[in-house]
C-alpha cells in the first residue's frame, strides 16, 4: 500500500492552495526561528553554558514545521532527542527552551530534562525522548487513547532513520495496523545514525517506509526539501488517521548540517565529507528552497525575509540573556516531579516512606 | 465474610474500578477472551467487551509503552503481564518511561498506569519465567511496588493502585490465585504504604513481603507452638512507598528482626530493610538482622528441588532459633 | 524476494528424490518416536510426574523431522519452548528428555531446565528457549558464529506464529539481512498463539514470512502437512545460507492438536472448535499423510509401520520407566552450573565469593 | 611508569587480546569506523579490520543477543553498550540468556561473553542516560559485574574479564575515560574477585565502586588532613564476584564503615554490603554502617544541580565525622 501525492508542483496539493499569505510567511518565519534558535544554542553551548548533549535540528526545520502546521486540536506529537524544532514549531516560547538547555528553573522542564526532553502537554507536544525509538510506543499509546476517547484526532510520532532498527518500533507497527490505531509514524531519514549511513545500519528494499508493507500499513516517502511537499504527503496521512482511523508511515528525506551532536567532531571529512554538508545546503536547504518559492509566489520580499531572520535572531539573543538571568532550582527541588502523589501532598503521598537517603 | 480466591479479589477491584471509571481499561496477552492465562480477568471480556478488556499481540514493549503513552493522556490502564518475568523484555518502557516521564517534564506529565501480574518461581517453570524483579523496579524513583499476600490485601490494594495517580508496579503470585480469604462484600481500599502486622509478637520480628509472608506466619505459628518464642510477623504489602515506622516500632519492641523473601538475596529487599534497621536504631538491636531468601541461584525446574530452593517455614524457624 | 520451490509434487524434487528407502523410512520413524514420545510425556504429566509446563509437538512433527534431516555438520538450530520434537529429531534420546522432565539427575539438563529449555550442544542442538521469541538473536548469533569460523553451516531458528510479533525478532532480520548471517528463520505457523488466532494477533499482506521483504531477504511459505514439501523448501534456504551466505525467512503452515500447553483446557470449543481440529487431523495430519505416501510409493506396509509405531511407544514408555527410576539431584546441586569457573574450581573460580546465601 | 587515559588503557586491553585470541571481537555502535563514541576503540578497526572490529545497527537486543549466541560457539564478544543504560531494550538477552543459559543446560553451554560501556550519572544527559544498573545486575547469579575506578584497574580487569569463561557486565564510566593513572608497559591481569585497598587506614572503613572509590579517597585525604581520622579505602573493583574477606577484615580493624555509591539507595550495592558486614561482625561494629548513594530522583539534567545529585567527598567527610 505505497502511497503517493501525485502532483509534482506541490503548491497545487489542496493543502497548500488553500493558504493565506499570513500562513505562508508564518510556515517560513517558525522555520527561521528553530534555525535561529539552533545556532544560537550552540554558541552557548560552546560558551559553557549548556551541559549534556545537543543535537541541532539545522537543515530539518521543513520535517518539524510542515507536520505541526497541520494539527488541529485533537493532533498530538512527540519526537526523540532531536526535538528542539518540533518544540519551537507547536508553540513552546525560545524563552523556556534555552533556559532548559541552560538547567535552569524557568525551563520547560525546570531543568529537569534538559535538550533531550522537552515537553509541553498542554500544546499537545509529548516529548523530547533519549532513548532511541522508545517514543515510538508512546505514541502509539497517544493514537490508542484518542480513538478511545471517540476523538477525530492522531499522533504524529517522528523518528531517525537509526531508530527503526530497535525492534519496539515493530511492535508498535503491528498493533497500530492490527487495531487500526490512528499514529502517523514519520521517519526523518537524515541519512545518518550518528556516523553510520543509511546503507551501513539497514537492509531495506525501495526504502525504509517499506517495511510498514509487511504489516499491511500505508506508507510513502517524500522529500523534505520543499515544505508544500511534507505537508502534501502528511496531510493524507493525517486524514488516513481522521477518517479511516487507520496508521501510516512516512518517511522524509533530510539533512543535518552540523554533526550527530555537538560531541561529534567528526562528521566533517570523517563519516561523511565536506562537499556533501555543501551540497545539501545548496540544493536542499528547505529554508532557502521556501524563500525563493515565495519570493517567486510574490509573497515575499528580500527585505521582509531580512526581517524575518533578523527578528528570530534577537528573539534567539533575548532568549539567551532570558536562560541567563534565569536562577537555578534550588536543591529541594531533585526529589520534586517524582511522584505525583507526593508533590500534591495527598494522603497516597503523605503514607509511606517515597525516598531513601536517610 | 465470603472466602474469596485470590484470583476472585483481584477481579472484584478490576470490575468496581472500571465501574467507577470509565477510563479504567484492562490490557495484556490473553486477557479478555480467554480469559487471562490464570483466569484473574475471567468474565470481564463478556461484560465489558473489547473496548476495556484487550488482548495484545505478544509485544511486551509495544503494548506496556503504548499503555504508558495512553496514561499520558489521561487513560488508566491496567497491564497484565502474563509473568512478570516477561518485563524483560519491555524493561526501557518500565524504567525509563512510566518511571521518568514525570521528572524529566519536570512534573507537566503523568503517568497513572497498572503493570500487574504474578511475579514468583515455586511453579517449577525454569529460571527464564521465575525472576523475582521487585527489588530492581523498587530501586527506581518514580515507580510504586506492591506485593499482596492475601486476597484481602490483593483487592484494596489493587483499587488502590488504580487510582493512584503513579505507576504502580504491583506484583502477584501464581501459587496464591487459587488461595481463599475472607473479603468483606462492602468496598474497601488499603492505602500502599502501609504495612500489616500479620501476627503480634514480641520475641522477634519476621519482616517479608508477598508469599514469604504466609511462610513468616506458619513459621511464627510453629514458634509459638514448638518453642514459646512469640514472633511479630511484618507483611510490607508495599516496598515501596514503605511503611518505615511499623517495621522500626516493631523491631524497637523485639530487637531482633528477620527478613524473609522468595528473590535472590544480592541487594534484595531485604538488604535494604536490614541495613536501614541498622542505621535507624542499631542500638535497638541484640543480634544482627539477619535475611533468609531463595537459594542464590538461577530459577531450578526440578519439582522437588525448586521446593527446597525458595524459603521453607522450618528455614524461618532454624534461623530465628539461632538468634533467640 | 518471495521465493518458492515449483514444483508440486516435491517427492520430485533433487533433495527428495535422491533418498533412499532407509532414509525415507527413517523419516517417518522420527515423526512416529516425537508423536509416542509426546504422548507419554501428557500421560505422565495428567500421573503428576512432570511438573511446570508441557508444551506438545504433535501435529507439527514434519517441520523438526524434515528440517533436521537436512543438517550436514556445520548446521545448527535452536528453537523456542516446544522442543521436544527438535531435540528428538537431531538424535537426543528419549530417556534423557523424558528424565529430565521428571527433574531427574539423569535429564539432559540434569533437571536444571524443564520441558522448556532441552539442549545438546554435541549434536549442534542450542534449546529450548522459554522467552518468546528470545531466541531468534541467539541463532543470529549462531550463523554468525559460523561465517567468522569460515564454515560453510547454517543455524536454523524456529519460532511460532505468536513469537513473529517480539521486536528483537526484527532487530534480527535486519542484523541478519545487513551482515549477510547464514541463519535461517522457520516460522511454524500453527494458527494460534496460546488462545489467540494469527487473525487477532498479527497484520499482514499475504503471510507472516513477507514482512522480511522489506529488510532485502529472501522469503517463502509452504506447508507443512507434506514433508516433502518442508524438506525441499529449507533445502532452498540452506543453500542459500551455505553458498550465498544469506539469511532467509521460511513460514511453514502446521497445526498443533493439544492446548498451547496441557493447562489449556480452552483449545477445544474455546478458542478452536472440535471440528477444526478433526479436519487437521483427517486432512493435513503430516506422519498419516507420509505414511500413505511411502505405502504407494511401494517403500512401507501397514505392518511395518506397525512395527515402527509399537517401537515407538515401548521406546517411550521405556523412557517413562528410566525417567521415574532416576535419582532427584542433590541439594548442593542447585549451585552447580551457574559459573564456569566455579564449577572447574580455576583460580577465578576460588577468587572471590560467588554466591550469597550465607 | 607511563601515565596513561583510563580509555587508552581499555583500548590496550583489548589490543592485546585481539592479539591473543583470533575468537575476540569487538561489537558495538560506533565502535568500528567512527572509533566508538567515547573513543575507547580508536585505531582498532584501522589495524583489525571490519571482522574483528565490528559495527552495529541501533539493536541493543540483538546484537547482544547475537554476541550471546555467538559465544555459545565459542567466539569471545566483547560487546560495547554506547551507554549501559541502553541495556534496558536488551535486558531479557543479558537476565535470560547469557546469565542463564549455562544453568538451564546444566553446564552444557558456556557463554564468555563481555558487554561493556560507561555506567554512570554526572554529565548531564539525563536521567535515560544516567542510570547505574550494577546492583540489579549482580543480583543475577550467573553474571559477574566488574566496576574499574583508575585506568590501572580498568586495564587488569578488561584483560581478565575477557579470558574469563563467565559472562562479565563490565562497567565503565565517561568521567573517568580521559583521566591518567599509571598504568605498566609489561602485560599484568587483575582477578575478579579482589578488591584494592586504595588508601590504608584504622579509624573507619570506606567501601565504595567505581568512581565513587575516588570520591572515598578524596574524603580520607581531607579527613587525614583536617580531622586526624585515618580511614580505610576499599574499592570492590568486582561486585560479583565479590571480596568480602577484605572488608570484613578491614572492618574487624577500624570497627566502622560506610558505603559510597553513585547509584540510587533502594537495595543498592551499599545495602547488600552493609547488611552483610551487620550479618557476620555484629559484634565488632561501634556504629552502624552507612551509606552515601546519590540523591533518590531520577538523574536530574541542570549540570549545577546534577553536581550535588551525586555524592561529593564534603559529604562522605561529613557522614564519617557523624560517627566518629
Ligand atoms: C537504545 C539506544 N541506543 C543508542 C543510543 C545512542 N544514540 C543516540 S542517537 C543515536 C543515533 C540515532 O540516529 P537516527 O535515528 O538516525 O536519528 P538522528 O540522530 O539522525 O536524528 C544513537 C546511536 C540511544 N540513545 N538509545
Ligand atoms: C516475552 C514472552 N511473552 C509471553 C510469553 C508467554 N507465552 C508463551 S508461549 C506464548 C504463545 C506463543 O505462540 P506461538 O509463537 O505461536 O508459538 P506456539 O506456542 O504456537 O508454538 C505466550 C504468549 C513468553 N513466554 N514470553
Ligand atoms: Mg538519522
Ligand atoms: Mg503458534
Amino acid at each position: 500500500m505505497a502511497t503517493a501525492v501525485t502532483t509534482t508542483d506541490f503548491s497545487k496539493a489542496p493543502i497548500n492552495a488553500k493558504l493565506s499569505t499570513e500562513q505562508k510567511l508564518k510556515l517560513l518565519t517558525e522555520m527561521v526561528r528553530i534555525r535561529r534558535f539552533e545556532t544560537e544554542s550552540l554558541r552557548q553551548y560552546n560558551g559553557g553554558k549548556i551541559g549534556g548533549f545537543l543535537h541541532l535540528y539545522n537543515g530539518q526545520e521543513s520535517v518539524a514545521v510542515g507536520c505541526v502546521s497541520l494539527m488541529g486540536d485533537d493532533d498530538h506529537v512527540i519526537t526523540a532527542y532531536r526535538d528542539h524544532g518540533h518544540a519551537l514549531a507547536v508553540g513552546m516560547t525560545m524563552n523556556e527552551c534555552m533556559a532548559e538547555l541552560y538547567g535552569k528553573a524557568t525551563g520547560c522542564s525546570k531543568g529537569k530534562g534538559g535538550s533531550m526532553h522537552f515537553f509541553a502537554p498542554d500544546k499537545n507536544y509529548w516529548g523530547g525522548h533519549g532513548i532511541v525509538a522508545g517514543q515510538t510506543p508512546l505514541g502509539l499509546g497517544l493514537g490508542y487513547a484518542l480513538k478511545y476517547k471517540g476523538l477525530k484526532g492522531a499522533a504524529m510520532c517522528f523518528m531517525g532513520d537509526g531508530a527503526v532498527n530497535q525492534g519496539c518500533f515493530y511492535e508498535s507497527l503491528n498493533i497500530a495496523s492490527l487495531f487500526e490505531v490512528p499514529v502517523v509514524y514519520i521517519i526523518e531519514n537524515n541519512g545518518y545514525s550518528m556516523g553510520t549511513s543509511l546503507a551501513r545500519s539497514s537492509a531495506f528494499k525501495s526504502c525504509l517506509a517499506e517495511r510498514a508493507e509487511g504489516f499491511g500499513m500505508a506508507w510513502g516517502k517524500c522529500n523534505g526539501t520543499d515544505i508544500y511537499e511534507v505537508r502534501a504527503n502528511v496531510q493524507e496521512a493525517l486524514a488516513r488517521a481522521h477518517i479511516e482511523s487507520k496508521p501510516t508511515l512516512l518517511e522524509v528525506s533530510t539533512y543535518r548540517y552540523y554533526g550527530h551532536s555537538v560531541a561529534d567532531a567528526n562528521h566533517t571529512g570523517g563519516y561523511r565529507q565536506k562537499d556533501e554538508i555543501e551540497f545539501y545546503k545548496q540544493n536542499h536547504d528547505p529554508i532557502q528552497h521556501y524563500k525563493r518559492r515565495l519570493i517567486e509566489e510574490g509573497v515575499l520580499t528580500e527585505e521582509q525575509y531580512e526581517q524575518i531572520d533578523e527578528a528570530a535572531k534577537s528573539e534567539a539573543a533575548a532568549a539567551a540573556q532570558f536562560a541567563d538571568e534565569s536562577p537555578v532550582a534550588g536543591e529541594e527541588t531533585i526529589t520534586q516531579d517524582v511522584y505525583f502523589e507526593v508533590d500534591r501532598q495527598t494522603e497516597a503521598g503523605r503514607t509511606g516512606k517515597h525516598f531513601f537517603n536517610d | 465474610m465470603p472466602l474469596i480466591e485470590y484470583r476472585d479479589a483481584l477481579n472484584q477491584a478490576f470490575d468496581e474500578e472500571m465501574t467507577r471509571d470509565e477510563n479504567v481499561v484492562l490490557m495484556g496477552e490473553e486477557v479478555a477472551e480467554y480469559n487471562g492465562a490464570y483466569k484473574v480477568t475471567k468474565g470481564l471480556w463478556k461484560k465489558w467487551g473489547s473496548k476495556r478488556v484487550v488482548d495484545t499481540p505478544i509485544s511486551e514493549a509495544g503494548f506496556i509503552g503504548m499503555g504508558v503513552g495512553a496514561s499520558m493522556l489521561g487513560i488508566r490502564p491496567v497491564m497484565e503481564l502474563m509473568f512478570w518475568s516477561f518485563a524483560a523484555v519491555a524493561w526501557d518502557q518500565i524504567i525509563n518511561n512510566a518511571a521518568q516521564v514525570r521528572y524529566m517534564s519536570g512534573g507537566l506529565i503523568n503517568c497513572p498506569i497498572v503493570i500487574r501480574g504474578p511475579a514468583n518461581g515455586g511453579t517449577n517453570v525454569g529460571a527464564t519465567h521465575s525472576h523475582n524483579h521487585e527489588s530492581f523496579l523498587a530501586n527506581i524513583p518514580g515507580l510504586k511496588v506492591v506485593c499482596p499476600a492475601t486476597a484481602y490485601d490483593a483487592k484494596g490494594l489493587m483499587k488502590t493502585a488504580i487510582r493512584d495517580n503513579d505507576p504502580v508496579m504491583f506484583m502477584e503470585n501464581t501459587l496464591l490465585y487459587g488461595e481463599k480469604w475472607e473479603v468483606p462484600e462492602e468496598e474497601y481500599l488499603i492505602p500502599l504504604g502501609k504495612a500489616d502486622i500479620k501476627r503480634e509478637g514480641t520475641d522477634i520480628t519476621l519482616i517479608a513481603h508477598g508469599r514469604a509472608a504466609l511462610t513468616a506466619c506458619t513459621a511464627a505459628d510453629i514458634l509459638a507452638a514448638e518453642h514459646n518464642i512469640s514472633a511479630e510477623v511484618i507483611d510490607l504489602r508495599s516496598i515501596r512507598p514503605l511503611d518505615e515506622d511499623a517495621i522500626l516500632e516493631s523491631v524497637s519492641k523485639t530487637h531482633r528482626a528477620i527478613y524473609i523473601e522468595e528473590a535472590k538475596p544480592f541487594c534484595g529487599v531485604g538488604a535494604q530493610i536490614s541495613s536501614m534497621i541498622m542505621e535507624k536504631i542499631f542500638d535497638e538491636l541484640d543480634a544482627p538482622v539477619l535475611r533468609i531468601t531463595s537459594i542464590d541461584a538461577p530459577a531450578i525446574y526440578s519439582p522437588e528441588l525448586e521446593k527446597r530452593q525458595l524459603p521453607r517455614p522450618l528455614d524461618v524457624v532454624e534461623k530465628v532459633l539461632s538468634i533467640c
